[in-house]
């Protein structure tokens, strides 16, 4: 699929990305995981918000890179930031700090209550799979002021029951967060290839309130491997603009060319 | 005070079967030489340490060198699994590797208090999370002000740090410079520590007095390895060199191409070759 | 997002009266603008925290407005006492002067905590100092690992830190060299952050990526005023007034001759007056 | 009195200062403070220990002032230093972490077993005499390898029992460290203007091992407030070379035009 001039044809991903970049506003300061985060928040700063701060746990502050990076340490987030910290200031001085308004995480498994698997399928100590583990997640999970999670649907993913908290969303639901003594808001919007989710305010179980162009409920009931509730009201996602479809195009575009042409 | 030595002498006086070892680089400045000349002189039963173990710990693990690993993320990072660590972990091939897991925060801390000659760290970590449940090394220490609970993660002191640099100059001083990561941490917490660099400059007396420079007397052996990062890189020397990563995902899938891959590229190698291999990465830096 | 503005509403807009306020400085870069606008807008009951307090503290001690310090060493430095500061403790003149006194590795500690977001640090520290008999806030917390017992003093967070820096740029983004001190992390710390710079330049474009910047968004205002560390210095702009230095133990020497010279140098002058001040410092730099 | 070619002819203040020069060894990392201890750093930086590495507690690591500086921080130190860093990584990685191997510390107050008063004169919630305080001395006390002292003689200053502990010496004496949980050695050296003292190996009481040059015991007991203990072979410490008293000199000299220069 090519974009240009044909606006109306977009992918699911691309509608994914898209969305999660307009959750994401000027003045966030926002911890990137690799990706689609990465994508969502790059679009965001070419489009609406140009101002808004992008760290990366490999230390770089406030970067705006022309390409996307293939890992969180590229040569290109430090060339453009604002400046480079060594790890442990970052996790210190940054996120523990509570300066960071927006953690922004994938998901290998997902829940209703927005904890998240990346370490395991299956046993712990006897894996299935070995997954690449938490990385940043566990303390982003509980020091960014909110929690975005983007991921594409499927019954592997979205689960009943993750087999492993790598990081912690809303528990069991309910107040359980606070409980357990963090102050943070958590997991409070989750936008996946065919919809946007967001916790119900009492039980925190992740609600469609908004679907995107063309989907339909099935769709997404048959995508999740939990029963799904919707929203009583339910929108519709705006589909992408053409800005912001040429946007995320032109970046990808330049990606693959830039990483392409490095080798 | 560092000694200037071929990067062999620097890896065998340094490095011993059974050892703790770390080989820093947070995605930037991979000491892949260093780990390639470990591989040549063939070091059993080692502790490998890093917070994003990457190709050089899936070649050693595939190796059978590592008998385990204390880490916070085991991918490759952009691309997906580490598939000779995987094979290890699943299905103890070529032998059981023991892990110690801890979260980035967790590790990045434990190397800070090492560094800091404290026996631990605390920090806001592992709330609800499921590692505190399976990692015996963390525990927990109460604030005697707030009575807030706070994480608590043993210092890491390895025997040994490997890190790469881009600058040594002739007193043996050390330049890291872009994402430094944690590399200054694991040189200061090693009982030994051992460098390689880009290249040696006369001195440093042009440079910005606040950079990452690490005093001659913190370092043991310094060995003068151009390209020695790559498939990473060093900023202002030479870019990442994405393709490799990409490919290794295919390599690492199969046991016997991997170990045809190790054979050709690293047990018949030298370090002399890793100029040739960043050749193409530099104009791009 | 800092804001730029003068100084005179940096100051009223960010420090009340009963504020705890941090103006650091490790010999270099001192605030001693911000503190002079202090003094004029005549602030009360303040809590004032700084390692290193030095003449601005003697001269806000001198003229009442603090009713504690917080602090590691109350000299002049290179010089010998602060007589502003021992008239008040030792005879409650010209009120009553609290103190909470640590060693600098604790202060140095306290405000990495803060800057951290944690309730307290863990050090070694303090071991047969009778400082911990003496100050309540010192207390110690036990290794989980090793037994070993630390001690432990809480974060520091000021509700307002005041620094001078040389750089800003037009977004904001401040640029501190040299000395750093703890500057950083009294401005991570703090609640509200002010900070003074010699200029202010187009982008910081060209500056090395490890530099110590601070981004616009730690910041709360930026006043610009060049000269604002004299008598202390900054460093690539002009160097230390040392006479001034050894001039101020004899100025505070005598009650009535301090209150002259605070007349004339700080109450009758403006943040514009610091220029002057180290014109003939600047050749020198 | 002028240093010209007379190398005979020099001060106690000097001969303090170069015996404590002679002391330093070019493999010491020496954590500096001011005054008397800068200077014999410093001479001995310039005579036979150029290697040494010397750190000042502004952050400057491995510097080689051209002039002595007034303060801890002055610019010099950081111009000639091989690397700046923040106070808290200067207490945390190398202090605290054990990379110091002779910390020089001078003294208002000291007592026979090398605790170090520069607190308060008097009672330290109503002090007689309030003094600037320990600043890094507690932990320096404890963190670096061995201690060296410095100080003019006086009865005021070397006294039977010090005001306040400001930094620990070897407390009452004997292993009094060791029972602290104190893994480093503590003062094993005092440089007077008038003798070099080191603690007796078992009761840690400082005594004197060699007499400067025309000094008598009489001298040394009249001008300190405790008993004094002689070692049975007493030493005369060798007179400043005339290399050493001009490098002192010419240090003077370069440091008082500087400071002069600048104003």
């Amino acid at each position: 699929m090519s974009g240009n001039g044909n606006t109306q044809a977009f992918t699911p991903g691309e509608m994914m990305t898209i969305a999660a970049s307009r959750a994401l506003k000027g003045e966030d300061v926002c911890f990137v995981g690799i990706g689609a985060p990465s994508a969502a928040c790059n679009v965001a700063r070419l489009t609406h918000a140009p101002d808004i701060t992008l760290i990366y746990e490999s230390g770089t502050i406030g970067t705006a890179p022309d390409v996307l990076p293939l890992s969180i340490g590229d040569g290109e987030l430090c060339d453009t930031a604002v400046t480079t910290v060594p790890v442990p200031e970052m996790f210190r001085y940054w996120l523990q700090g509570g300066r960071v308004s927006i953690g922004f995480l994938g998901a290998a498994q997902l829940d209703r209550f927005g904890n998240i698997n990346t370490t395991v399928i299956g046993d712990y100590a006897h894996p299935k799979t070995r997954l690449p583990g938490g990385g940043g997640a566990p303390e982003i999970a509980s020091s960014a002021g909110e929690i975005y999670i983007t991921m594409a649907q499927s019954k592997r993913g979205m689960v009943d029951k993750i087999d492993f908290y790598t990081s912690f969303g809303h528990g069991e639901g309910g107040d359980h967060r606070q409980r357990l003594g963090i102050t943070t808001a958590g997991p409070t919007l989750l936008i996946t290839d065919l919809a946007i989710w967001k916790p119900d305010p009492v039980t925190k179980e992740f609600t469609v309130v908004s679907l995107h162009p063309g989907v339909t409920r099935q769709q997404v009931a048959d995508t999740c491997g939990w029963t799904v509730r919707f929203a009583e009201e339910l929108a519709e996602t705006p589909a992408p603009t053409e800005l912001e479809l040429k946007t995320l195009r032109d970046l990808q575009a330049r990606t693959k060319a830039a990483h392409a042409a490095a080798n | 005070m560092a000694m200037f030595m071929p990067l062999a002498q620097a890896v065998s006086e340094n490095l011993k079967n059974g050892d703790s070892a770390a080989f820093e680089g947070f995605t930037h400045l991979i000491p892949t030489a260093a780990a390639h000349e470990a591989i040549r002189q063939g070091f059993r039963d080692l502790t490998l340490i890093r917070m994003t173990p990457d190709l050089i710990y899936d070649q050693m693990i595939g190796m059978g060198m590592v008998r385990k690993m204390v880490f916070s993320y085991v991918g490759n990072p952009g691309v997906g699994l580490l598939r000779r660590a995987r094979d290890a972990i699943e299905n103890g091939y070529p032998r059981d590797l023991e892990i110690e897991e801890h979260s980035h925060a967790g590790m990045a801390n434990a190397y800070e208090a090492g560094a800091a000659g404290l026996p631990f760290a605390a920090f806001r970590g592992y709330l609800g999370a499921e590692l505190a449940r399976v990692t015996p090394t963390i525990k927990s220490v109460t604030c005697p002000f707030t009575g807030e609970v706070l994480a608590a993660v043993p210092a890491l002191r390895p025997d040994v740090s490997f890190i790469h640099a881009q600058k040594a100059d002739r007193k043996g001083n050390v330049l890291v410079e872009g994402i430094v990561g944690v590399q200054k941490e694991a040189v200061l917490a090693a009982k030994r520590a051992v460098v390689t660099v880009e290249e040696v400059v006369d001195d440093f007396d042009d440079l910005h007095p606040n950079l990452c420079v690490l005093p001659s007397w913190t370092i043991t052996a310094i060995a003068v390895v151009p390209g020695g990062a790559h498939p990473s890189y060093a900023h202002g020397h030479y870019v990442r060199d994405n393709a490799a990563y990409v490919a290794w995902d295919e390599i690492a899938a199969d046991r016997e191409r991997f170990a045809a891959w190790m054979q050709e590229n690293v047990i018949e190698a030298t370090p002399e070759d890793f100029a040739g291999r960043v050749k193409h990465l530099r104009k791009a830096a």
